[in-house]
């Protein structure tokens, strides 16, 4: 079997492949002829979304990247961040929401896979997943549906492979009811000495195919993700696969092992596109060019063509540049691990990649002009009507209700606000014994072997809030995470971000896309955090609606010194309870959880947010934190004051339902400014709940005054009740009750 | 005094149970790949949790054919300690080498969390530094925890003192609320007949450090430092 | 009383993960000529009732709905009298 | 060829968590007058090989050895021709 008769190109095949006709002439153009089938298949992917980012590119520009401790900045498989002592964080988000809406269980394992893939190829050896997810309400047994399956693929495969998933968020707004949002966030620790990049540099260097075998999977699966959600869409031929978790854990094992033995000079995985991709990026970056036999490549099913290998998404495969005389020993580790090991090619200076089989040329494209010549669109823009409409909203029109326990328990047993343990108990978070701060907290805490230092890590965003303002949502995205951080004791290194919306040839999507990008890089710049990799999932949508704007953001700090690590739960009866930040401003109800749950409306604009204050309670509650002031520290998000005052008082004992006794709170909100209600709900950004010990009063509030940060007594912990003079009280137990019980009931 | 911590494809509690013994009892400890064919005179095995063929099939059903079992039954039967963590208390009853079987847990949920162990049996290689009736705070985390044998089994292993630990709750009471799985009788951990095999669920490699928030899983790895420095 | 056998299987264009782990294990064991391992669920749901036609409408409609997912599996199933 | 055809259960004896959560969801869902639900394993192994009574040895010993646990399981098996 040599022969392979390709189908004619022609203009409706283009279309078929989802190429336009502009893009189908400016390939003509630059191959000077009719492209092959094989070559079209290979613009095809290379021009998708998913790889060519053409419809995101401009966007992506405004991001800050640089700053002194970023080693690896956006455009590698993940990027990097210096945390000192020889030793690099590797981060990277992904999405995996179309794959998870009609196969939960395997979309969401194989996202796992993928972005672990991401990690390691890096040289860095994966530590900790995160998993923010969006789903819709949970009233809607579909929904229950997909996010249990989704839970337990995530689960059953990082738990397979070894690396804890040590935080995350769980949202659930209506928005997200048939296409929901699951991305998957992985670290890795890296020594920065071994840090292995995508290069396929070195002329006469051999093309390394290691892994699993090629089969028919998911040929055409990026262009997959970047089409909208239809019914025929699971009508296709799967293109949804089986995670392999066990595969995946010897191939990320061999991989260390080869970047450890320094044998290799690139190493790239072949994620979405396959080798198509994986192949022409390491070349591209390399600027030098590849010759490839697709008779060579280890294959899993009879008759595949040369198009259907370059194309194959089959899982746990990696492309290996290695210099000839190191083939022998690099096969012997792939041996070891009992994973194939097959050369399929070499590098070439003439900068075209050359797809043969056998001596048979299928395909031979300038991969200069492929990658560089990709169309770039700025879509149109056009501010949604809604936005106007929802600005009229005024807040006083909200009939105060009189009972706030009952609106404090409703909030609390709202499913976005609720206790996430039902989610984070699936997963393994302890394995590898470095995770000290586990799931319950404003961030994940690993500590760094071999150092004293620890890193934090949480994801972030509300894409209500990106809704009802795309700027501000975006800023505020990146100010909660940054919080976050500050709240565990860590200064923020870099972050990763994920940008989820709808389809961004309508035009209102383009502009909420545009608006909340300039929010995050707006925000990026005043908190001083880099942008150092990335994803961007569009087509988010389902017959009628998008799914909110949902720029998630994932961030990583650090914590230089193991006893600096601070939670948000509250530690001894007596210590002293503060809110530091904005205290003197208006509350303000709009897009808050309050509103929505209690009053059942989404109205009004996002939260106001001030990046220059906020930079300022993030500095001084470091700052605080280092002078060892700090018991504990809670930003206030979704919810409000309320319920981060009640989050503090639920002390995380082994039993979700026995809180540690002396832990109450006894508080007064008077002196803040505006309606109960709102005082008590309104999700003002920019505020962070302490607590530290009487006697470190005054050496608290000197800082604060010192660094111009308001800050504000809210009263003491202890009892066992939660009270806010004439306006909350109630058991502690109780309150803990009602949020521990809300999801693991409604999922029972 | 040396340590073999057996790595089967897919374990990954190997790191873990490693630097145990490494950086807690500081003591000699070496990795031994499961196609091995000798235990390189170590004096304690180790098979650590994970999911040795990613747990395919049954847990444990397939790493327990590895060349290195062999070596494992032979130690074992001579008397050399062995403990089986998680995955490898799954491998051990696969192996024949502990009576009974796991079932998912009942819940069919992975659990992850720290749970209360009681201590029943002082007396072995694993457990001598622990008073009877101890309780300890160890985490779990595992899918297929769910302990069953047949009513002649377990009764054998309850009148022998062969439950070593039991789930149960923070006043040491073994009920059904305090059973994180539906195993029977509450058990978290079990030896063989002649007290020198233990496989137990829980992770106590993982609980060595307040910072991690339990070091109660010290009194385990002690108790076997000195079994093996008394000997 | 009627009880349906239900077969689970993956679709036959999807790699099972499990089928091919197993396979390669069987031969180091020492099992040769295999020439593929496909793992499936088997189901057995008895029900309390003998009318077939209704049983059967059931059976069909929870394959689709709980038990199987078609965009990666397959099912067949058969009804049997007795325990 | 030969596909050999393997069915694992759980002995009648064992509790059997999966079926029972299966029970209990597809009743919540409104399936009524289920007795009982079980799950099992589905398991084929296609041999390249036509020697009937050898492969009928080697998927018994590897039932046996392998594919079940007999503290908890039982098996049965059919031989097919063909695919
Ligand atoms: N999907 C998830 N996976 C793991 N942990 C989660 C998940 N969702 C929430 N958590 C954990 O629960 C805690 C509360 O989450 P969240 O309310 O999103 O925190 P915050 O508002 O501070 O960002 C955090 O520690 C978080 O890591
Ligand atoms: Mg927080």
């Amino acid at each position: 079997m040599t022969k392979h008769q390709e189908p004619i190109v022609d203009i409706k095949l283009a279309r078929s492949f989802g190429i336009n006709q502009e893009e189908f002439d400016s390939i003509q153009r630059i191959m000077g002829r009719m492209p092959s089938y094989t070559e079209l298949g290979i613009f095809s992917v290379l021009w998708s979304e998913h790889c060519s980012y053409k419809n995101s590119k401009p966007l992506l520009k405004l991001f800050p990247t640089r700053a002194p401790q970023v080693l690896q900045g956006p455009g590698e498989n993940a990027g990097i961040v210096d945390i000192g002592d020889g030793l690099g964080i590797a981060m990277k988000v992904e999405s995996h929401n179309h794959p998870s809406a009609i196969e939960p269980y395997q979309g969401a394992a194989t996202g796992i896979g993928g972005i672990l893939r991401d990690i390691f190829t890096m040289g860095a050896r994966p530590i900790a997943l995160m998993d923010p997810l969006y789903f819709g309400s949970l009233e809607d047994a579909h929904v229950r549906h997909l996010f249990s399956g989704v839970v337990s693929g995530i689960a059953d495969y990082g738990n397979c492979v070894g690396i804890p998933t040590v935080g995350g968020s769980v949202v659930f707004d209506e928005s997200y009811t048939t296409n929901p949002l699951v991305n998957v966030m992985c670290l890795g620790l890296v020594e920065n000495k071994k840090i292995m990049r995508g290069f396929a540099s070195g002329s006469g260097n051999l093309v390394i195919a290691v892994g699993a075998t090629t089969g028919r999977d998911g040929i055409h699966g990026a262009t997959f993700a970047s089409e909208e959600l239809s019914e025929e869409s699971s009508a296709k031929r799967p293109s949804v696969q089986i995670g392999d978790p066990f595969t995946k854990k010897l191939l990320l094992e061999a991989t260390l092992e080869l970047i450890e033995s320094g044998l290799a000079v690139g190493i790239q995985d072949m994620g979405a596109a396959g080798l198509t991709s994986s192949s022409i990026e390491m070349a591209s970056r390399a600027g030098t060019g590849l010759e490839m036999d697709m008779s060579q490549v280890p294959l899993r099913e009879k008759g595949m063509t040369p198009y259907e290998i370059m194309l194959s998404e089959s899982q746990e495969r990696m492309v290996v540049v290695a210099p000839k005389e190191n083939y022998e020993q690099i096969k012997a580790i792939f041996d070891k691990w009992e994973l194939h090991c097959s050369s399929i090619g070499v590098v070439t200076d003439d900068g075209h990649v050359r797809i043969k089989w056998g001596e048979e040329v299928f395909a031979d494209i300038p991969v200069k002009a492929l990658v560089d010549e990709a169309p770039v669109y700025e879509r149109e823009s056009q501010k949604p009507g809604y936005l106007d409409k929802l600005k009229q909203f005024i807040q006083n029109d909200i009939k105060e209700p009189k009972d706030h326990n009952r609106s404090l328990n409703i909030v609390l047993s709202a499913p976005t606000i609720a206790s996430k343990r039902w989610v984070y108990q699936q997963y393994d978070h302890q394995v590898r014994t470095n995770t000290a701060v586990l799931p319950g907290s404003d961030a994940a805490v690993l500590r760094i072997r071999g150092t004293n230092k620890a890193i934090g890590i949480t994801t972030d965003c509300n894409g209500r809030y990106c809704y009802l303002n795309p700027f501000n949502g975006g800023a505020i995205a990146v100010a909660e995470a940054a919080r976050n951080l500050a709240c565990s004791g860590a200064k923020p290194l870099g972050l990763t971000d994920c940008l989820n919306f709808g389809n961004p040839y309508k035009p209102e999507v383009f502009y909420q896309m545009k608006q909340a990008v300039e929010g995050l890089a707006e925000a990026c710049k005043v908190l001083e955090v880099p942008v150092i990799s990335g994803n961007v999932s569009l087509y988010n949508e389902s017959l009628t609606h998008s799914v909110y704007p949902t720029p998630l953001i994932g961030m990583v700090g650090l914590i230089e010194d193991l006893s600096q690590i601070t939670t948000q739960w509250f530690k001894e009866p007596g210590d002293v309870v503060f809110l530091a930040g904005d205290i003197k401003s208006q509350p303000d109800i709009g897009g808050s959880e309050y509103l929505k749950v209690v009053h059942g409306q989404v109205n009004g604009d996002a939260p106001a947010i001030d990046l220059s204050a906020e930079k300022k309670l993030h500095d001084f509650v470091r700052d605080a934190i280092k002078a060892g002031l700090v018991r504990s520290a809670h930003d206030c998000s979704e919810g409000g004051l309320a319920v981060a005052l009640a989050e503090c008082c639920f002390t995380p004992p082994l039993d979700p339902l026995l809180n540690k006794e002396g832990t109450g709170l006894v508080a007064d909100l008077s002196d803040l400014p505006g309606r109960s209600d709102f005082k008590l709900f309104a999700e003002f950004q920019s505020r962070i709940v302490l607590s530290c010990k009487p006697s470190d009063i005054e050496k608290l509030e000197g800082l604060a005054k010192k660094q111009g940060v308001d800050i504000m007594k809210l009263g003491t912990v202890g009892g066992d009740r939660l009270v806010i003079k004439d306006l909350i009280d109630l058991p502690v137990a109780e309150a803990r009750k009602t949020w521990e019980e809300a999801i693991p009931n409604i999922m029972k | 005094m040396k340590f073999a911590v057996i790595t089967f494809p897919g374990s990954n509690c190997d790191y873990d149970c490693y630097r145990a013994v490494k950086d807690h009892l500081k003591c000699p400890v070496e990795y031994i790949w499961h196609r091995e064919h000798s235990l390189n005179d170590c004096d304690c095995v180790i098979l650590p949790g994970g999911f040795s063929y990613g747990d395919y099939l049954r847990t444990g059903a397939i790493a327990r054919f590895s060349p290195i079992m062999r070596q494992v039954i032979d130690f074992a039967d001579k008397g050399g300690p062995v403990i089986g963590i998680c995955n490898g208390f799954q491998i051990l009853l696969e192996s024949g080498l502990l009576p009974g079987a796991m079932l998912v847990n009942r819940s069919l949920q992975f659990i992850c969390k720290t749970v209360h162990l009681k201590a029943e049996n002082n007396k072995l290689p694993f457990t001598n530094k622990l008073t009877k009736n101890q309780l300890i705070k160890v985490p779990i985390a595992h899918k297929e925890g769910n302990y069953y044998a047949d009513q002649k089994t377990v009764r054998e292993l309850e009148e022998n003192g062969r439950v070593v630990f039991r789930y149960c709750d923070s006043s040491g009471k073994a009920d059904d609320t305090a059973n994180p799985n539906g195993s029977v009788n509450n058990i978290a951990g079990i030896t063989n007949q002649q007290g020198n095999v233990l496989g137990m669920m829980p992770h106590p490699e993982r609980a060595l450090e307040q910072l991690l928030g339990s070091s109660d899983g010290v009194l385990i790895f002690d108790s076997i430092k000195n079994f093996l420095g008394a000997k | 009383m009627l009880t349906a056998e239900i077969h689970v299987t993956l679709k036959d264009l999807v790699l099972d993960p499990q089928g091919t782990t197993l396979k390669r294990s069987m031969e180091t064991m020492g099992y040769q000529n295999i020439e593929e391992v496909r793992m499936g669920k088997f189901i057995q749901v008895r029900f309390d009732s003998d009318d077939r036609k209704e049983v059967e409408k059931k059976v069909d409609e929870m394959c689709r709905q709980i038990l199987s997912n078609p965009v990666i599996e397959q099912y067949s199933y058969s009804l049997t009298e007795g325990e």
